[in-house]
């Protein structure tokens, strides 16, 4: 069948589309709040039809019928797998290694793809505090491969996080080992403006596609590092199919569809 | 190990005064947008208490209260704000700008590791989690503050396995002066049963000194003892009972009611700002005598109607939530 | 109202009795096969009504209809609190500080209380290889105080155990801190002619009482390491209502009454 | 991460054919009385498996089974005996005295704390238990044995709490290669509930690397996602499901049928000979083709029909058990 890309769509949509390819049928996935949502319900119904989606909260492989606005909402009971509570989720299937693919996002993320998620700031004279942690660092710490998910904004990325709330490739490519962080480390960070994925070699971040009506060269401009671009080209746009299952069944009550993303 | 039955049912009036010191390392149950003990909540404000030491995972409004209304001194957490109603707790925002408030960040894992730990009755427990962020460098607590009772002596202490070689941190463990939790059903010895999802509880109260639960329910001693499988916490954990029907509101309490976004959403945008977060205090915790009559004011039964959970699915599937 | 004390008992009655005697009410009470169950059932049935028994095997607080054989026996679940599984049990209750009393055997007691349910001869290369220590081990760790019963052979109170898989108060009042041990202790020693208890001071075992039809120094003859017996007084009889109790309602199928212990 | 719906449900010999090469490290269910996956140890005892490395805490017959049949190499445990039907097992005690296997003494909470450590991802975890035993002292596998795959490197450690000062033992993790267990219920995909007490299959199952469960009943996909907190493992953690009404005989299996007083005295009483465990072996194992088979020569429906569990008690309140 050949691919009918969609005419219109919104920022949200594009990226809740290019989390969603990110996600490979059979993967176990551990979903936070939002588009990583957006993006594991739209693979559950399209590409990936068999992938898990665990909650931190408890709640393993459910069948949603109604977008979570929380991991810890009822609606992630529904026709669970198991259900059971943080320190599970977390031992005995994060740490004990099965999560394939995690999502995370935070307030700056670096060159690395280190995330902040803490403050702005010394830590213990904060100019801005944010929520912290949560599940991020775990997830980043321990999810096999992770995806981020950012505003693209000259100040959220910067060459170096305030503070390193979830660890992406750290310094380079033997950061993680060093650490002592037993596999892992991010994939690709999908901004409001392309996609960035890491070099094979150095673990830096470099822009792999730009979204329709932005160029490599805007994208370079609202970027605090040093941004490579010679390998950038335009992102896939979403398809027909895609936005109606989105716009249908993930999220016809608009949570997150029409909202902005932070 | 004097266990009476009648002893333990009792008003959150009484349960305040009699588990909550101030000072009291508190861990409070729930977790993101369901069961956290707000009539509780509620209570200990109204009762003014002081210098609380919380513990907890990802709290929301629980907290954030609690700490607007000036009863904390002291914070280990690993999140603070309601996702997708609100991206940071408004008052811990400013308590932590302003300097008004001890914190120490850790991970959700790392909380509920350190949490389950007490639980378990060990003194710490090793984890991969949290290598390599800045969660392991950066100290929260004074070196004076590290000497207090129910403080960790330590943040963490990094060490190499002595099996494998591989990297670990080693966690203190928790074990609070008094968990609160939310549960839906409890029989009037203390045998609780929670629906849907236990997130921390249970390690929570089995970590803690005391333990106080509210619920939706009490029943008698037999209707739960059928299926001993399906309940959570022994009887003889609990120490407290009090029956505050949507006791968690404005949270969600599975196969009983749904979360409320509209008092959400009002939460966040009142609590940004000093003067009007404090007539949201006056309005829905001082100026109110009991649960029922905050109830009353959050819409009576009209509102409550709209939050009642679908028999099947466990929540309100037609709930406006925009 | 007058104690009746019973004529006819048998030596596993006596012994039942003695062991329900131990427990208080309102005491959680860590049970384990055989006489144990008998006179947790027992005590729950007559002096402490509110006393909780808890099987390792994950049923808390349960309200036995029909005496078990195992502490895994789906008897144990009838009316209980919670029936979770051996990791909660053991951390959340007994490591965690909760058992008040926990009930100990094995193939040789020493002087000091410690208990042999491994093996006789060297450990590589037993004589005799018992089952091992099952909960032994951790109910004689962690439990506030122990209460141990055994067959009263000579052979089987040796001065020290061949290996110590329960240990009691291992070589004195200070064995057990040194050791590392959070808390707990032997009390008491219920054996088929008496009762030892362990000497304030010393904490060795000395005897306190021995049963009708025994003599001090027929205990201590039997006894393979030095006993003292000079504040040793007969030991109290079962009153009838024990018996009756005992008989039809804690273990009227005969399940170990009739049988000898061990 | 492959998960094909078809794939998973087969028969015991197709099970054991393909996970359970010579050398593996098994940790077999169930606990004392209740739910041991004695059709699988059977099948296992058929095919000739050799070298097993048995993890467990306390097992009964079918280690016993296992060990007398000659396909164990080397064992972890707390105990081996079946209580009040036989005090010790016999071809453990024999093969122990006779050093025909290797073996490591810890406590049941040691072994349940390995075990759990191994389900947690964590190399190791501290606790008190053990402290002052010779469990601390007396190792049993040797130099050379403590370098292979899935041995601990050391038995244990001893430790000065970095944060307490107390002294606690840390026990290395086990990671089985396979667990296997004995469940009420499964769904074709794999989602597992267990009636009762779940003993420490929970952790055994979440410990290991593939995780075979056998079943009294398979059931469609939907039965049990109603109530997914009483569900205790996730589908996509088990790789193969067999179904064995009765599989756990001569145990219980809570809620279906009782254990077999009869047959578990007959055992103890043949095992501790070595013709007399042979003829057993012939009789019930080698000389017969199915479960099925096996079931008639037990004593086939009358048998059964006295084990089978009373509903509401979940077991035979009548069955003569001395």
């Amino acid at each position: 069948m050949e691919k009918k890309y969609a005419k219109n769509f919104s920022l949200m949509e594009l990226m809740a589309v290019a989390a969603a390819r990110e996600i490979r049928d059979h993967e176990i996935v551990f979903a936070g709040t939002g588009l990583p949502m957006l993006g594991s319900m739209l693979a559950q119904n399209t590409h990936a039809q068999n992938c898990v989606i665990v909650f931190e909260a408890g709640a393993v492989d459910c069948k949603l019928a109604h977008l979570p606005m929380s991991v810890g909402d009822p609606r992630t009971m529904r026709m669970a797998s198991t259900a059971t509570g943080l320190f599970d989720v977390f031992s005995t299937v994060l740490q004990r290694g099965w999560i394939d693919v995690g999502f995370l996002s935070g307030a700056q993320i670096d060159a690395y793809g280190n995330i902040n998620a803490t403050c702005i700031g010394d830590y213990k004279k904060p100019k801005v505090r944010f929520p912290g942690s949560g599940g991020s660092g775990d997830i980043a710490c321990l999810s096999k491969r992770t995806i981020i998910i950012a505003v693209h904004e000259k100040r959220r990325f910067p060459e170096r996080c305030d503070y390193i709330t979830s660890p992406g490739w750290i310094d380079g490519p033997d950061g993680r080992n060093k650490a002592g962080l037993p596999w892992g480390g991010p994939e690709a960070i999908i901004t409001t403006m392309g996609v960035l994925k890491f070099d094979e070699k150095t673990k830096r971040a470099y822009l792999a596609s730009y979204h329709p009506g932005v160029t490599a060269e805007q994208v370079k401009e609202n970027t605090g590092f040093d941004l490579d671009i010679s390998r950038a080209e335009e992102t896939e746009p979403p398809t027909e199919a895609e936005i109606k299952i989105l716009r249908e069944k993930v999220d016809p009550e608009l949570i997150f569809l029409k909202k902005g993303e932070d | 190990m004097e266990t009476h039955l009648e002893d333990k049912v009792m008003s959150l009036s009484e349960a305040v005064k009699k588990f909550i010191p101030d000072g009291a390392q508190v861990s409070l149950g729930g977790f993101t947008a369901q069961r956290h003990p707000m009539a509780f909540v509620h209570e200990m404000i109204r009762q003014k208490k002081k210098d609380l030491h919380l513990v907890g995972h990802s709290p929301g409004g629980d907290w954030d209260m609690l700490i607007g209304a000036g009863c904390v001194k002291r914070v280990e957490l690993a999140y603070e704000a309601d996702e997708a109603f609100g991206r940071i707790g408004p008052r811990f925002r400013l308590a932590v700008q302003r300097g008004e408030i001890e914190w120490e960040d850790y991970s959700n894992f790392g909380m509920v590791q350190r949490i389950a730990a007490g639980a378990m009755g060990i003194p710490f427990i090793p984890t991969y989690t949290m290598l390599g962020s800045d969660m392991l460098k950066k100290e929260g607590f004074s070196a004076e503050t590290r000497k207090l009772r129910k403080v960790p002596s330590k943040k963490l202490v990094l060490m190499d396995c002595p099996f494998t070689g591989s990297k670990v941190a080693l966690l203190p463990s928790v074990q609070p002066d008094v968990t609160v939790i939310h549960a839906q059903v409890v029989d009037a010895q203390g045998t609780v049963r929670i629906y849907g999802q236990n997130f921390g509880d249970d390690q929570q109260a089995k970590a803690a000194d005391k333990v106080i639960v509210t619920c939706e329910e009490v029943v008698q001693l037999e209707e739960l003892r059928d299926y001993p499988e399906h309940n959570c916490i022994p009887f003889f954990r609990v120490n407290a009972i009090v029956k505050v029907p949507y006791g968690a509101h404005p949270y969600a309490c599975y196969r009983y009611y749904d979360y409320d976004p509209e008092f959400l959403h009002m939460y966040h945008d009142k609590a940004r700002d000093d003067a009007s977060f404090k007539v949201l205090l006056d309005e829905y915790v001082y100026g109110v005598k009991s649960w029922g009559e905050y109830l009353e004011k959050i819409g009576g039964d009209e509102k409550l109607k709209k939050l009642k959970a679908d028999k099947l699915l466990g929540y309100a599937p037609k709930l406006k939530r925009r």
